[in-house]
């Protein structure tokens, strides 16, 4: 355990997502302005799509099906114990959405999850890209289930169909580019493939590091406004994570996935989305407070799976398989 | 130059497409948009830095006739007090046209 | 606080030196511009979305003495009628100096 | 709709801070922010093109009271002496609450 | 020919744009906010060209002079015959400007070719990067020509000279980059060459792809537009790109290109071209809606080129090669 | 001589960073808007900084310490002669100001110099990007000594303390990335540093074209503001580069620094700050003129060391070493 934790702290994407961090506490001017951020994620969510989708295409896996069914159905189960915690601090709609956003995943845990095992020299068969994208959204249609359940909204936004709410999660620009990469290396055939490493592999951790500084700005600066939220939220947005993982990482087992995998698949059901999910609630669920479910998905679930949840995670692997 | 009303909205970017369509049917033809601006008000600060864009501001100026006034502003009301955002009105001249 | 006129101008990003030439022959030393902002006017949308930047705006926020307005305004005039924009004139108070 | 003092204020990036706590000690809760705006005003062109950003400026709007303007503008006037920057006020119409 | 439509739309860039145009098509959020394009247009026009040149630095070819002299009097010339055919349905300012922004050719559908061609594995020779920058402005002379000619423009922009205008289309920024790039590419030894191979070559795919999904993006977003000008309009942007490839085709038959370079000449011929050209009318011919000029180049002809346009014109080669 | 001018304004960034200037030169419209120049810079800091911790990791040199002392004291020093130097032409603030700014350092022209060294396969030792961050500091704490000693400045913002300064200085937004990087260079183990590798070297040289683009622009854009300034000041502008060149010569010989190590060194002591220094000296010495102490460090010594110094200084080693 200790030495994952040490190799993961010193892997460069960790050390420059902390850097970041540091720059909050010294109250540095450090800052990556709009829209850098931007064009360095949809370049990790092109990148991750298009290396999963030709992956995909080499190694159609047996397992994959099976994992993406679990997927699914935990990404829209998990919100439902969620919810039931979280209504004892919470009222409805802000629960319901906190749910949603633990119940979805976060691309970028992914990511650093997969250049992780690629330092520790695991493989990853590269099928659990499509599960990413598949656990975005079922996450999402339970929570606004739950938001609405015996709730008389009475205002006009928020009574989206399923249907509209669907297209919302699907459609999200982060999401379609996600998909669409994946689509698109599932097609291409292998030589083409090849010429866009240099662009998808070759520069794919530098990007990633300098996108984990400005993470590590983003979530720091989310620090000041946990305190506002109290200690019940940020122990919730703590143990969630860990439970979820628990609950991923029994279904890997069951599954029968490979170590590897199984290290991406705790990973996504450990996350917290804070992208796709909140762009569906803040539509659907208008009620919310983005300040309660952004920040606690920043600021504390982010950092605490980057820095410790990946080794954690990994270290039980390690024990059970 | 002829006197008109001047209308400047802050709101949340998602919000912006629902307030051009209020507008656009209350005869609005001619508007500006300065998007992602930083802001604070009482859903507290907006630095726009979240990697999803749930905390970013546009800023929307747009103008109408002096008679226009109450009926636009009461259009646009219902979705700045649901979904926060503030409005200011001023008197201006039109030049041209 | 002196009271002042307040003139702000949204246009063609290609067309903003010009403007500005216009501005500084009238004695004008002072202006602000704000880059790529969006919107809808006469000439339709316009999202300065176009790699060759066709269809960009800027807006521009400048100030002249009160008895300089009408001829600061016919000098521009021109220009808009032409290459479209709008113009927008406001009094306000300047403060500092 | 109630009357208002709308506030605007161009200063150098790097001194918004201070601004910005100035104006929170006189009670302001809300301002909007647009960052890296270009303008030439007594210090020169402020292009805002230097690798260092010593050369940027910012746009301030906010709102006060109209009884508290004077004590609001005294608190920032020092800083727009001593830094450089322009402020504006105007009257205006105040939607929502 | 179907062969060569199916490896074009299963080229990755060429996906990447159809999927930016699926995000517009299901009203998804998908946004490259400003000044991404513009980073990524200027990277790709920074690395053609100085591929160009180094490509040009290592075999000097003798057919280049021929086909440089070829291409230059095609832009020249074609506004001429195009111009005759528009006037039948728009005034002398728009016909004119629409007439050079046809004469005119497209950097980015240049560099897809050039991507297809690779594809393929057949051979480029390089110096056709000079023939893109010779072919940019003699159309827009041209262009303003035919707009002045015969009229008495009034207003004072349009009075620019023809000096001016030369110096308007040459220092335009995106061609200055082409061009700097293309010489310092030319002057620059091999060895320091070799240095910037990563960076031009390595991750060109890659970027080209994210810029043709925003191509894809700004080129769906003007089809609401097209309604407006009308099906005659339209008409003529499908029609004119064909026409010019046939004129294209021939030359570079007669010349004696080899078959990769031709293809190369056939796409700057139909090509149209919505950055150099429009800024040079908006100056030059204050009079013509860039509303119509750059909506048909940029909603119209650079989709139909990329999509089917090249499998077209590489068909057509491989049938008279 | 003519040998290293010749190879270094044939060298590609060189050659960008001239294309940049002819661009202003012939009023083009090129412009790479904000905030691109900005992530180009971040790019930069991160990769020189990540490299040099790698290579300080490898080979712990013994020189370095010497080297680290000796930097670090020629920039707390050389203010004191170039204020004694200025205040024959600027009052007191100004001339500190600008002395501050020419005894720190250019990021952008040490790395140039490294490309230009890698270009002519001279050796480099890796801890000199060490120095640089080292070195960039010292001047400021002079500078900002020089401007109140004996002043009565009465203002509140200049009652900084130096302790404040320290962390205004170093917590600078730039200088943080590059010590951080450092850091993580230094942490990082061999194996992860190799997946970095594409991103801090492979695309080096081409960010670097681009960024120098850009800084071909901005300097020919403060050529205008050069006439205000008057020729003495634009004199020293030149002459203290060459000075203080000529003082880290001595030093670097004095050391005992390979040639290559030299190279740096002196160019180090002869680059002038447009990025720390200024941003330290806005906030400490406020009465300064920006317009004096960064246009003359962007405009004239930031051209001269990158079009004629580098040459200059390598061919003085060649002859002494
Ligand atoms: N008094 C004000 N003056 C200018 N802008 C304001 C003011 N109050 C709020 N805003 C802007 O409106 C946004 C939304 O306000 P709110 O809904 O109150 O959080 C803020 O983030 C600010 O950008
Ligand atoms: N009524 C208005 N209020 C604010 N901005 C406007 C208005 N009308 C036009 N604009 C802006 O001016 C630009 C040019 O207008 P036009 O020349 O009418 O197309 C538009 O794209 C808008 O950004
Ligand atoms: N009259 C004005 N109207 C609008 N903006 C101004 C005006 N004067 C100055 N500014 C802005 O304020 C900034 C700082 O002004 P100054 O301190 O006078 O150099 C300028 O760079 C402009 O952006
Ligand atoms: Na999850
Ligand atoms: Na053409
Ligand atoms: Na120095």
């Amino acid at each position: 355990m200790a030495d994952f934790v040490t190799s993961n702290l010193l892997n460069p994407p960790v050390l420059f997502f902390l850097l970041g961090a540091l720059a909050v506490a010294v109250h540095s001017d450090l800052d990556l302005p709009a829209p850098i951020p931007r064009l360095l994620s949809l370049y990790l969510l092109l990148a991750i799509g298009f290396k999963g989708g030709a992956a995909l295409a080499q190694n159609g896996n047996s397992q994959a099906l099976a994992a993406f069914a679990v997927a699914m159905l935990l990404s829209a189960l998990m919100p439902l114990y969620m919810f039931w915690a979280l209504r004892r601090k919470l009222d409805r709609p802000n629960a319901a959405a906190l749910a949603a956003a633990y119940g979805s995943v976060s691309a970028v845990t992914f990511v650093t999850a997969s250049a992780f095992l690629e330092q520790v020299g695991w493989q990853q068969s590269g099928f659990m890209v499509a599960g990413l994208a598949l656990m975005e959204w079922p996450a999402i249609i339970t929570g606004v289930i739950l938001a609405r359940w015996g709730g008389s909204t009475a205002n006009g936004t928020s009574s989206l169909s399923i249907g509209a709410l669907l297209r919302e999660s699907l459609f999200n620009g982060s999401v379609l580019v996600l998909l669409g990469s994946l689509v698109i290396g599932l097609l291409a055939d292998p030589r083409n493939a090849a010429t866009l490493k240099p662009f998808t592999e070759g520069i794919f951790y530098g990007v990633l590091s300098l996108f984990l500084l400005d993470m590590g700005l983003v979530a720091a600066r989310r620090v000041s406004l946990l305190k506002k939220l109290g200690l019940a939220l940020i122990g919730f947005a703590l143990a969630l994570p860990l439970l979820n993982a628990g609950l991923g990482l029994l279904s890997a087992r069951l599954i029968g996935l490979s170590s590897g995998d199984a290290l991406l698949f705790v990973v996504l059901c450990a996350s917290a989305s804070y992208i796709a999910a909140p762009a569906a609630m803040r539509q659907a669920v208008p009620e919310a407070d983005p300040a309660i479910y952004v920040t606690l998905a920043l600021g504390v679930t982010f950092p605490l799976n980057v820095v410790l949840g990946i080794p954690l995670y990994i270290s039980a692997i390690n024990l059970f398989w | 130059m002829r006197p008109i009303k001047r209308v400047e909205i802050v709101a949340d970017s998602a919000d912006i497409p629902q307030i051009i369509r209020l507008l656009e049917r209350r005869g609005v033809s001619g508007y500006t948009i300065v998007r992602d601006v930083a802001g604070r008000g009482e859903r507290g600060m907006r630095l726009g830095d979240d990697p999803g864009g749930a905390f970013q501001n546009s800023y929307l100026l747009t103008t109408c006739e002096p008679e226009q006034i109450e009926a636009l502003v009461e259009s646009i009301r219902p979705v700045l007090q649901r979904r926060g955002g503030v409005c200011l009105v001023t008197d201006a001249w039109w030049v041209r046209h």
